[in-house]
C-alpha cells in the first residue's frame, strides 16, 4: 500500500516541483526585472506569466548533446541524482494540521539528510562533462554544500529541542507563537544556509556566471539542463516551505483552510526574499564562504541551540 | 630642471650629439645612433625620466625610425629619443630592463615591423596569430587577402 | 531646472576602511541593509523599459539612419528661378530663409539664376537658357564678357576643385542664341496705358526699361550720345566688349517695343520739365560723365586729361593723341587699367600705371591686372601723385610721393604719405581716380535737389529723388560700381516706378529687400589632385604680344562641347536633385557608393546609384558633402534583412520615401521615369 | 533532431499523421520563437549595443530572450562586432557547440561584410557568412538596440515557418522582402 | 603568406589540460562574459590559486593603423571612432589634435569648449562602463544595470547632438561637426544635476557593501613605483596614489580655465581603482557645469576653423599629441609626407599599457579575483588591439 502511495506521492512531488519551477522562474525574472528597473517577460499570458509555456517545450525539442569526451552513464544520470533527493525531501513537509505526505517519526532528520545526496549529483555532473571549468565548479559545490549542512542542521535542531520530537506533525502541534521571536536567529541561519545549499544568491560560486561561464552544468543542453533548473528551483521551494512551516508556524496562525493559505503566503514571501538577495548582493569568494560558515553561522546556531535548550527546560 | 638646463646637461654628456638636440612642441628631441640607444636610455632614466610613454617605429623605405617617448613627472618635461635602424638587419637593444613598460610595446613593434630587440624576455607576436607570415605595417607588405580601395579622391 | 543638490566633494583618498573591531561588523551589517534599501527603492520606481515594438523611442532628428535620395537627375526637374519683375526679390528671399539659395544666385547683385542656366545648357535648351538669364541681366552677351562674376567666387565648386565658368556660359548662350534666333522678337505692348521716360541708355536704364516693358508700360528713352549704351560704349574698351554685340543686344530690346531717341541731350535740346509733363514718370539713369582731376600743381597743364575723356576718344575715334608718346596713368581701379590697355593700343610707346594701394590691395580685378601686365603695362604701387612737372605749360614728367598706408584701422580711405619722392618722365598724364556726374544742364530749372559732391539726393532703397515722379538709378546714385550692380539698381528702380504708378506705398513691409547672404571663404585647392575631366574649361586667350596692338577681342570664347562639358560640371546646389557629381562616393571612408551618370544632352540621367548598406558606416560625411542636399539620412534604424544581396540599395530603392522606421528598400520601388533608365533596367 | 526526422517521415506515411505533424510543428515553432535564448558573441562596438539591448531601457527579457554566456543553453548566436582571422576559429567552435535548432544573427556591418574594415585590412574576415549560416542580417554601425529586437521578431517569423521534418517547411510570411518577391529594380507596375 | 587564409577552422594549438608540475591550465576563452570583449587569458592554476596568467590579445586587431595609411585625413576620423568604442569622442579628439598640430590649424574657442563638454560626458559614460562591470564581475548585475542607465542618458544626449549612439564622428580636424541643437544645454544641465546623487547612491550600494569590499579590497595591489615603471596611466595609476592627470599636469585645450580635483587612491587595489572612477565622474560633472556657463559668451555656429580644405594636406613632418581619456593618456602620433593621406599613424593606447599589468597583479590570487582584477584594469579591446 505504501508503495502505491509512494508512487503517487513521487508523481505529486514532481508535479509540485515542476509547477513551482515554472512559476518560480517566471517570478524570478519578474523580481529581477523590477529590481533592475526593467519589465521582465511580458509577451505571453497576462504579464508574461506563461513564459515558461514557451521555454519548456523549446527545451524539450532541443538537441540533447552528450560531449564525446564525457563518460556517458555518469553524464546522463547526474541530473537525476540532483533532482531526486529534492523530490524526496518534499515528502516530509507538514502541509496540513496533523498531516504530512510521509509522516515519519524522524521526518526532520530525513529532510536534513536527503539533500546531501544532491552534492553527489553535482559532483557526477561536473566530473562527467570532462570540462576544466565545470570540474572546478563541481569541487566548489561539494565543499560549500557539505560545510553548510552543519549550521542548517543545528538551527533546525533548536526547533526540535523546543518541540521535543522529530516528527514534523508533532512539531506543528507543539508550535507556539512565541517560538518565532525566540528562534528568529535560528531562522535567519537556516535561511542563509539553505541559500548556500541551493547554490543561489551570494553563494552561487559553483555556477558563477562571470568566472566559470556556467559551472557544473556547462555541458548540459536541452531538457537535461532543464532538470538541473527544476532541481534548483525545487530546492528553493522545498527549503522555503519547510522553513515557513517549522520556523514561522505555517498553517498554525489561522484555523482550517485560511491557515493553509497563510502557510503558502509565508513560503512565497521566503522565496521572494531568496530571489531578492540574489539580485542585490555580489558573490562570495571561496575562502569567504568557508570562513563565513564556520566562524559566523555555526557558533550562532550553537548559541541558538543553547537558548532553545534553556527555554525548553523551563517549559 | 627645464628644457635649457636639460640641453646643457645633454650637451655636456654627449658632445657629438649636441647639435642634433632640438625642441619639438615643448619636448626635447635627441637623435641617437642605434648602437648607443641603450646607454642613452639608461642616462635618461638616471636623469629622472621615469615614465616610458610609447615605443613605435616608422618605415622610411631604406630604414626604420624607432621613436621612444619618455616623460619625467616631477620635471614636467618630455624627451623623444629617435634612432634609425637599417632595413637589412633591423635589430636594436631592448630597454625592458630600464622600463618594464617597454615589454609589450617592443613585442608589438616586432610583430608589426619585424624589428628584433635583443635582450627582450619573450619576443613573440602579440597581436597577430602566431603562424602569421610577414610584418603588415611595413610599406612593402603585400597580402593577396587584402582588397585594395578604389583609387579616387 | 532640477534643483542642484549640494556639490559632492571628492575625498582626499578614495580608499576608505571599515573601523576596526565591532564597529566594523556593525558597519558591514548596515551595508547589507542599505543594499536592501536601494533595491527596494528601485523596485518602487517605475521601470524605464520601452515596450518595443508597441512604443518606439522618438529618434532625434539628427539620427543618422539609412540614407536616401530626395531627387535624381532625369527624374526630377531642377526648379528654375524665373519670375515676373517685382516678385524676384520675394522668390530669392524665401529660398534664402529656407537655406535653399545656391551660392551663385545669392552672390550676384541681380540674382541671375546661374544654376538654371547650366541646367538648361547641359540639357541642350540654350535658347531657354538665354531667355532665363536675360530676364535678370538683360544683356547676357555683354555681361558674358565684362561682368566681374561674383557668382564664380561664391560657387560651391570652389570647395571641391574649380568654380563653374558661369560668365563664359552667358557668352556661349548669347552666341548660340544668335545662330537660332527667331526673325522677330515678341513685342511687349503698352497694356497699362502709362508711359515712362528714361534718360540715359546705360545698363541701369536698359534694365529698368526692360522690366517696365515686361510690366506693360510704354517706355521712351533719351540718349545724349549718337549710339545707345552709355558707359558700356564709351567707357568699356572694344577689345573687352565688341561693339556689334552691344548694338545687337540693345537692338533686341528696342525691337521689343522701346522708343529710343538718340542724340537728344535732355536739359539742352529738350527740357526735363517737358518730358516730365509728357510722361507719367521719369527715371534719371545718366551715369557719371566727368572724371575727377586732382587739384595738384601743374594739373591744368596741357597733356593732362581725364580718364573718361581719354577712353571716349580711344573708343570712338581710335586716336587719343598719344601715338609715340609716354603715358602715365594715375589710379588703381578698373578704369585705370582700361585706360592703360587702350593707351597701348593707340600707339603709346610706354604706359605706366601708378596706384596708391600696394600691389595686392589694388581695387582692380586681379585677372584684369595680370592681363594688363602681360600686355606690357608697367605698374608702380603705393605711390601718390605730388605734382605734375611741366616745361612751358607742357607735361614732361610726374613727381610721386611714397604712400605708407591707404586705409586706417577702421577700413576708411585715409592715406598716409612718407617722405620718399620719385620722378617719372612722361608726356601725357591721365587721371583715373574717380568720376562724377554732370547734372547742371540736365537739372537746370527743376527742383530736383543735389546732395553734396555733385550727386543726386536719392533715397538709397526706393531710388526716389526729392520731387515725386522723378526717380534715379545706376551709377549716378551709387557712384562708380560694376555693370551688374547698376543693372540691379535698374530692377529696383523699375519696382519703385511700378509701385508709384499703381499708387502703392513705395516702401512698406510688403516690399521685400534683396537678401545679401554671407559666403564662407573657400580654401585654396591643390589642383594636381584633380583629374582632368573635373577641371574647369579654361577660356582661350589671344596672344598677349600681338593683341596689344589692336582692338581684337582678348577672350576667344568656349567651343560647343567645352561649354556643354562645363555645364554638366554644375552641382545644382540646394536643388535636392542628385546630379551624380560623385563627391559623396569620393568622401565615403568605406567606398560604399558607386555613381554613374549619362550626359547625352536632352536625356541626361543618373544611370547608376548604388549604396552598399553592408559597408556604409553611417558616419554622415557623404550627406554633409552633398552639395544639393539630395542625399540625406532618414530616421530609419530597423534595417533587418533575410538576404545579403537585398542590402545593396540601387537607385530605385534609394528613392524610397524614407518615412517610418523600416528600410527594407523594397517599399520604395519607384518607377524610374527617365527614358534611359527604362532601357537600362529592363 | 536526427531522431525526430525519421519519426516525422514515418508519421507522414500514416493517414492521419499530417495533422499531428502540423500540430507538433505549431507547438515547436511557437515555443522556439518566443524563447530564443541568445549567445552574445560580442567582440567590438556592437557588443555595447547588445548589452544596451538586454539592459533596462531596451529589455530583451520582454521577448523571452535571456543572454546566456554558455553556448549549450542558447538557440541564437548574435555575432556582434568585427571577426578577425584570429577570432574566427573560436566563433566557429562556439557555433558548433550550440545544440541543434540554432540560428545566427549577423549584427552590424562588420559581421555582415567587414563593413568599414572591408578595404585595406589584412586581418578581418569579410562577413561571418563565410563560415556561419546567417539567418538575419542587421545593417547598422552599430545598429540601434531596437534594430536588434526587431531582428529577433523577424527571426520569430522565420522560425515559425520551419518544420520538424525537413520537407514540410512553409514559406515565410514576413514584412521583410524575400528575393522571390518582385525581381529587384523592376518597373513600378509590379505593385 | 601565399594564399588567403581559409577561415573554416585554423588549427588551434592544443593546450594541455594539466601541465608537468600538476598545474591546471585553464583558458578563459576569447568569448567570456566578464572579459569586457575578446581577451583570452591563459591561466595556470594550482588548485584555485593563479600561478601565472598570460593575456593573449589580438583577437580584435583590425589593422586600423595600416588602414589609416590608405584613408584621407577626414576619412580616418570614422576609423578612430572604432578604436575605443566605449569612449569614441576621445579617440576623435586625440587624432584631431594631432592633425591640428601637424597642419597648424587654429580651432575656434567655442569648438574647444564643446569638445571639453562632449569629452567629459564621454568620460562619465565610459566610467559607467567600468564601474558597472566591476559590480557584474563580482556578481552584482543590478549595480551594472543602474550605472548603465546613467550611461543610457549620456548616450541619448550624444544622439541628439551628433546623430549616433556610439560612433559619433563628431570631433573633426579644425573643430566639431555641428553646433549644439537648441534645448540640448538644458537637457545636459538636467543630467549633470542628477548624476552626482546617482553616483553617491551607487557608492553606497556597491562600494559600501561588505561582500564587495571583501571581494575587491587588497586584490591586485599595484604600488606607485610599479605603476610608473609599467607606464600605467589614468584611473589604474591614480588608484595607487600616482596623482598624474594630463588635464592638470600637462594642460591642453581650455582645461586650465576650469577648476576640478583629481581623485587619488592610496592602496592601489581593485577597490581603489574602481572608486577613483566614481569620483572622477562626479568631477566631470563639475567641469561640464563650468564649461556650459563659459559657452554663453561665444557666437553660436562658429565651430569650425576658417576655410578648412576638403582634402587636408599638412606639410611633411610629424606630430604627437595626447589627451586624458577615461583609461589614461591616449596619444596619436602622425607622420605626414605632404600628401592627403597620413604616412603613418600610431595610437598610444592606455588600455594596452594598463593590460600589461595583469600578469604582475594576478599572481597569487584566486580565479575569482583574476576576473575582478581584469575588470578593474578596464580594458577596451578595440583600443588594445587597434
Amino acid at each position: 500500500m505504501t508503495f502505491v502511495w509512494g508512487l503517487l506521492w513521487g508523481l505529486g512531488a514532481v508535479m509540485l516541483i515542476a509547477g513551482g519551477a515554472v512559476i518560480g522562474v517566471w517570478w524570478e525574472r519578474k523580481v529581477a526585472g523590477r529590481i533592475q528597473l526593467r519589465l521582465g517577460p511580458q509577451q505571453i499570458g497576462p504579464a508574461g506569466s506563461l513564459q515558461m509555456l514557451a521555454d519548456v517545450p523549446k527545451l524539450l525539442f532541443k538537441e540533447d548533446i552528450v560531449p564525446d569526451g564525457a563518460d556517458k552513464p555518469v553524464f546522463r544520470y547526474a541530473p537525476l541524482a540532483v533532482f531526486a533527493p529534492i523530490a524526496m525531501a518534499a515528502a516530509v513537509i507538514p502541509f496540513w494540521a496533523g498531516w504530512a505526505p510521509f509522516d515519519s517519526t524522524v521526518g526532520v532528520l530525513f529532510f536534513l539528510a536527503v539533500p546531501a545526496i544532491g552534492v553527489i549529483g553535482i559532483l557526477l555532473s561536473a566530473w562527467g562533462s570532462h570540462n576544466t571549468l565545470s570540474t572546478i565548479g563541481g569541487l566548489r559545490a561539494a565543499a560549500q554544500m557539505i560545510s553548510y549542512e552543519v549550521p542548517r542542521s543545528l538551527s533546525v535542531l533548536s526547533i526540535v529541542v523546543l518541540a521535543g520530537s522529530m516528527r514534523p506533525v508533532e512539531i506543528m502541534d507543539a508550535w507556539r507563537w512565541w517560538w518565532v521571536p525566540l528562534t528568529l536567529v535560528g531562522f535567519v541561519i537556516y535561511f542563509t544556509a539553505s541559500i548556500a545549499e541551493m547554490n543561489r544568491g551570494p553563494f552561487d560560486l559553483p555556477e558563477a556566471e562571470s568566472e566559470l561561464v556556467a559551472g557544473y552544468f556547462a555541458d548540459y543542453s536541452g531538457f537535461r539542463w532543464a532538470i538541473f533548473m527544476m532541481g534548483e528551483y525545487g530546492a528553493m521551494i522545498v527549503a522555503s516551505l519547510f522553513g515557513a512551516a517549522v520556523f514561522l508556524g505555517g498553517f498554525r496562525w489561522l484555523p482550517g483552510i485560511a491557515g493553509f493559505v497563510v502557510f503558502i503566503a509565508l513560503a512565497t514571501l521566503v522565496i521572494t526574499a531568496v530571489m531578492w538577495i540574489k539580485w542585490t548582493f555580489p558573490r562570495f569568494r571561496q575562502d569567504h564562504l568557508m570562513t563565513f560558515c564556520w566562524t559566523v553561522l555555526t557558533p550562532l546556531a550553537l548559541l541558538q541551540l543553547v537558548v532553545a535548550g534553556v527555554v525548553s527546560l523551563w517549559l | 630642471m627645464n628644457l635649457n638646463e636639460l640641453r646643457e646637461h645633454l650637451c655636456a654628456t654627449y658632445p657629438d650629439l649636441c647639435p642634433l638636440f632640438s625642441v619639438e612642441f615643448g619636448d626635447g628631441v635627441m637623435q641617437v645612433a642605434s648602437s648607443g640607444l641603450h646607454s642613452a636610455a639608461a642616462d635618461m632614466k638616471a636623469l629622472g625620466f621615469d615614465m616610458l610613454g610609447m615605443v613605435t617605429a616608422v618605415d622610411f623605405g631604406e630604414d626604420f625610425e624607432l621613436i621612444y617617448r619618455l616623460r619625467s613627472r616631477e620635471m614636467r618635461v618630455g624627451m623623444i629619443v629617435r634612432t634609425r635602424v637599417p632595413r637589412g638587419n633591423p635589430s636594436v637593444a631592448s630597454v625592458t630592463d630600464l622600463w618594464p613598460a617597454a615589454n609589450w610595446h617592443e613585442r608589438e613593434v616586432y610583430d608589426l615591423f619585424g624589428i628584433t630587440f635583443e635582450g627582450h624576455p619573450d619576443l613573440r607576436r602579440i597581436l597577430l596569430p602566431d603562424d602569421w607570415v610577414g610584418h603588415p605595417l611595413r610599406k612593402d607588405y603585400e597580402d593577396p587577402g587584402v582588397i585594395r580601395r578604389p583609387d579616387y579622391l | 531646472m532640477a534643483v542642484t543638490p549640494e556639490p559632492v566633494r571628492t575625498p582626499a583618498t578614495v580608499s576608505d576602511e571599515y573601523p576596526a573591531g565591532i564597529k566594523g561588523v556593525i558597519a558591514g551589517a548596515r551595508s547589507i541593509l542599505t543594499g536592501f534599501a536601494v533595491t527596494m527603492s528601485k523596485v518602487r520606481t517605475r521601470p524605464v523599459t520601452i515596450r518595443y515594438p508597441a512604443e518606439k523611442v522618438t529618434v532625434s532628428d539628427r539620427w543618422r539612419g539609412a540614407l536616401r535620395l530626395r531627387g535624381v537627375l532625369g527624374r526630377d526637374e531642377v526648379p528654375l528661378l524665373s519670375s515676373m519683375p517685382g516678385e524676384h526679390n520675394a522668390l530669392i528671399d524665401d529660398l534664402h530663409r529656407s537655406s535653399r539659395l545656391p551660392g551663385c544666385v545669392g552672390n550676384c547683385p541681380a540674382n541671375v539664376d546661374a544654376r538654371g542656366q547650366s541646367f538648361l545648357i547641359a540639357d541642350g535648351r540654350v535658347a531657354d537658357a538665354y531667355a532665363l538669364v536675360r530676364e535678370r541681366n538683360i544683356m547676357p552677351g555683354v555681361l558674358g564678357r565684362i561682368c566681374h562674376h561674383p557668382c564664380e567666387t561664391a560657387c560651391r565648386r570652389n570647395f571641391y576643385d574649380e568654380p563653374i565658368a558661369i560668365r563664359p556660359l552667358h557668352r556661349f548662350a548669347y552666341e548660340e542664341f544668335q545662330k537660332i534666333r527667331p526673325d522677330a522678337l515678341p513685342v511687349l505692348p503698352n497694356t497699362r496705358g502709362k508711359r515712362v521716360a528714361i534718360i540715359g541708355s546705360g545698363p541701369s536704364g536698359l534694365a529698368a526699361a526692360y522690366d517696365l516693358m515686361r510690366l506693360g508700360y510704354g517706355v521712351v528713352m533719351y540718349e545724349s550720345e549718337a549710339e545707345p549704351g552709355g558707359a558700356l560704349r564709351s567707357g568699356v574698351p572694344s577689345y573687352r566688349l565688341p561693339r556689334d554685340v552691344l548694338s545687337r543686344e540693345i537692338a533686341d530690346i528696342v525691337e521689343m517695343g522701346l522708343e529710343l531717341h538718340c542724340g537728344v541731350e535732355v536739359g539742352k535740346d529738350k527740357p526735363l520739365a517737358a518730358i516730365r509733363r509728357e510722361t507719367d514718370a521719369v527715371l534719371l539713369a545718366v551715369g557719371l560723365q566727368q572724371s575727377r582731376i586732382l587739384p595738384i600743381p601743374g594739373s591744368d597743364a596741357e597733356g593732362v586729361i581725364g580718364a573718361l575723356e581719354f577712353l571716349w576718344a580711344g573708343n570712338h575715334t581710335g586716336e587719343a593723341g598719344v601715338r609715340g608718346k609716354r603715358v602715365f596713368v594715375i589710379g588703381g581701379g578698373n578704369v585705370a587699367v582700361d585706360v592703360a590697355r587702350v593707351a597701348l593700343r593707340v600707339g603709346a610707346t610706354e604706359v605706366r600705371l601708378a596706384s596708391l594701394e600696394a600691389d595686392d590691395e589694388m581695387p582692380a580685378h586681379p585677372w584684369e591686372i595680370t592681363e594688363a601686365l602681360d600686355e606690357g603695362v608697367i605698374a608702380t604701387c603705393s605711390v601718390g601723385p605730388e605734382e605734375v612737372l611741366t616745361e612751358n605749360h607742357r607735361v614732361v614728367g610726374m613727381r610721386m610721393r611714397e604712400c605708407l598706408s591707404v586705409f586706417d584701422e577702421f577700413g576708411r580711405f585715409s592715406p598716409k604719405f612718407g617722405e620718399g619722392l620719385s620722378d617719372f618722365a612722361c608726356d601725357v598724364v591721365v587721371f583715373a581716380i574717380g568720376q562724377s556726374a554732370k547734372l547742371d544742364t540736365l537739372l537746370g530749372g527743376t527742383e530736383v535737389m543735389m546732395s553734396g559732391q555733385s550727386r543726386l539726393a536719392v533715397d538709397g532703397t526706393t531710388f526716389t529723388t526729392t520731387t515725386p515722379g522723378v526717380f534715379a538709378c545706376g551709377e549716378v546714385v551709387t557712384g562708380p560700381g560694376s555693370a551688374i550692380g547698376s543693372i540691379a539698381t535698374g530692377h529696383e528702380a523699375a519696382d519703385t516706378i511700378h509701385r508709384f504708378l499703381q499708387d502703392l506705398p513705395l516702401d512698406d513691409e510688403a516690399r521685400i529687400r534683396r537678401p545679401v547672404p554671407a559666403y564662407a571663404k573657400y580654401a585654396h585647392v591643390d589642383l594636381s589632385l584633380v583629374e582632368d575631366d573635373r577641371r574647369r574649361a579654361d577660356m582661350p586667350f589671344s596672344d598677349p604680344a600681338e593683341r596689344s596692338q589692336d582692338f581684337q577681342p582678348v577672350e576667344l570664347g568656349l567651343s560647343y562641347d567645352e561649354a556643354m562639358a562645363e555645364a554638366t560640371r554644375c552641382l545644382r546646389c540646394e536643388s535636392e536633385v542628385c546630379v551624380g557629381c560623385t563627391f559623396c562616393a569620393r568622401t565615403c571612408p568605406d567606398f560604399a557608393i558607386t555613381v554613374e551618370r549619362d550626359d547625352t544632352p536632352g536625356e541626361r540621367c543618373l544611370t547608376l546609384y548604388e549604396l552598399d548598406l553592408t559597408k556604409c558606416c553611417f558616419c554622415g560625411l557623404c550627406a554633409e558633402q552633398c552639395p544639393t542636399g539630395a542625399l540625406t539620412h532618414t530616421g530609419q534604424y530597423e534595417l533587418s534583412f533575410f538576404h545579403r544581396d537585398l542590402m545593396t540599395f540601387d537607385k530605385g530603392e534609394m528613392l524610397r520615401d524614407g518615412g517610418g522606421d523600416r528600410a527594407t528598400g523594397r517599399d520604395g520601388i519607384v518607377s524610374p521615369v527617365c527614358p534611359s533608365c527604362e532601357e537600362v533596367e529592363r | 533532431m536526427a531522431g525526430i526526422d525519421d519519426v516525422a517521415k514515418a508519421l507522414e506515411r500514416v493517414p492521419g499523421g499530417g495533422i499531428i505533424l502540423t500540430s507538433i510543428d505549431a507547438i515547436a515553432d511557437w515555443s522556439r520563437g518566443y524563447s530564443l535564448w541568445m549567445m552574445p558573441m560580442g567582440t567590438a562596438c556592437c557588443a555595447m549595443e547588445l548589452i544596451a539591448a538586454s539592459f533596462s531601457k531596451f529589455d530583451f527579457d520582454r521577448h523571452g530572450s535571456i543572454p546566456r554566456p554558455d553556448p549549450r543553453h542558447t538557440d541564437v548566436m548574435v555575432v556582434a562586432g568585427t571577426i578577425t582571422h584570429k577570432m574566427a576559429p573560436s566563433v566557429k567552435r562556439l557555433w558548433e557547440q550550440m545544440p541543434d535548432p540554432k540560428w545566427c544573427i549577423a549584427m552590424g556591418n562588420c559581421a555582415i561584410s567587414g563593413g568599414i574594415f572591408y578595404y585595406d585590412t589584412y586581418s578581418v574576415v569579410r562577413g561571418v557568412d563565410e563560415f556561419l549560416p546567417v539567418d538575419v542580417y542587421i545593417a547598422g554601425c552599430p545598429p540601434r538596440p531596437e534594430a536588434l529586437q526587431d531582428a529577433i521578431l523577424r527571426l520569430r517569423e522565420k522560425v515559425r515557418a520551419e518544420s520538424v521534418s525537413p520537407g514540410r517547411a512553409r514559406t515565410i510570411e514576413s514584412i521583410l522582402p524575400l528575393p522571390s518577391d518582385a525581381p529587384r529594380g523592376s518597373g513600378g507596375d509590379a505593385e | 603568406m601565399t594564399e588567403p587564409r581559409d577561415t573554416a577552422v585554423a588549427p588551434e594549438t592544443p593546450v594541455p589540460v594539466v601541465d608537468d608540475n600538476g598545474h591546471l591550465i585553464v583558458n578563459i576563452g576569447p568569448s567570456h562574459p566578464s572579459t569586457h570583449g575578446v581577451c583570452r587569458v591563459l591561466v595556470e592554476l594550482d588548485g584555485e590559486i593563479v600561478v601565472k596568467a598570460e593575456p593573449i590579445i589580438g583577437h580584435l586587431h583590425r589593422g586600423i593603423e595600416k588602414m589609416a595609411e590608405n584613408r584621407t585625413y577626414l576619412q580616418v576620423v570614422p576609423l578612430t571612432d572604432r578604436l575605443d568604442y566605449v569612449g569614441s569622442m576621445y579617440a576623435n579628439w586625440a587624432y584631431c589634435r594631432a592633425v591640428e598640430r601637424l597642419a597648424g590649424i587654429r580651432v575656434p574657442e567655442r569648438a574647444e569648449y564643446i569638445r571639453v563638454i562632449v569629452c567629459e560626458l564621454q568620460r562619465i559614460a565610459s566610467h559607467m562602463m567600468a564601474i558597472g562591470p566591476a559590480g557584474a564581475d563580482t556578481g552584482a548585475t543590478s549595480a551594472f544595470m543602474y550605472t548603465f542607465w546613467q550611461r543610457e542618458m549620456v548616450v541619448d544626449l550624444f544622439e541628439a547632438l551628433c546623430g549616433a549612439r556610439l560612433t559619433y564622428n563628431y570631433v573633426r580636424p579644425g573643430g566639431v561637426a555641428s553646433d549644439l541643437p537648441d534645448g540640448w544645454i538644458e537637457r545636459c544641465r538636467a543630467f549633470i544635476a542628477q548624476h552626482p546623487a546617482a553616483m553617491l547612491e551607487i557608492d553606497r550600494f556597491l562600494f559600501g557593501n561588505v561582500i564587495f569590499r571583501a571581494r575587491t579590497k587588497g586584490i591586485g595591489v599595484l604600488d606607485a613605483a610599479d605603476a610608473v615603471a609599467w607606464g600605467a596611466t589614468g584611473p589604474v595609476a591614480r588608484g595607487s596614489g600616482m596623482s598624474w592627470d594630463l588635464r592638470r599636469d600637462d594642460p591642453y585645450s581650455v582645461y586650465p580655465r576650469f577648476d576640478f580635483d583629481v581623485p587619488v587612491g592610496s592602496r592601489g587595489d581593485a577597490y581603489d581603482r574602481a572608486r577613483v572612477r566614481v569620483y572622477e565622474a562626479v568631477e566631470s560633472c563639475r567641469i561640464i557645469g563650468q564649461a556650459l556657463d563659459g559657452l554663453a559668451e561665444f557666437k553660436p555656429g562658429d565651430i569650425m576653423a576658417e576655410a578648412m580644405p576638403r582634402l587636408l594636406a599638412p606639410p611633411p613632418g610629424d606630430a604627437y599629441d595626447h589627451i586624458e581619456s577615461a583609461r589614461g593618456s591616449l596619444g596619436v602620433y602622425l607622420v605626414s609626407d605632404g600628401s592627403v593621406r597620413p604616412y603613418r599613424m600610431k595610437v598610444r593606447s592606455p588600455a594596452f599599457c594598463n593590460l600589461a599589468l595583469l600578469p604582475l597583479l594576478a599572481e597569487g590570487h584566486t580565479l575569482s579575483d583574476l576576473v575582478v582584477i581584469l575588470g578593474s584594469l578596464d580594458p577596451v579591446f578595440g583600443e588594445v588591439d587597434r
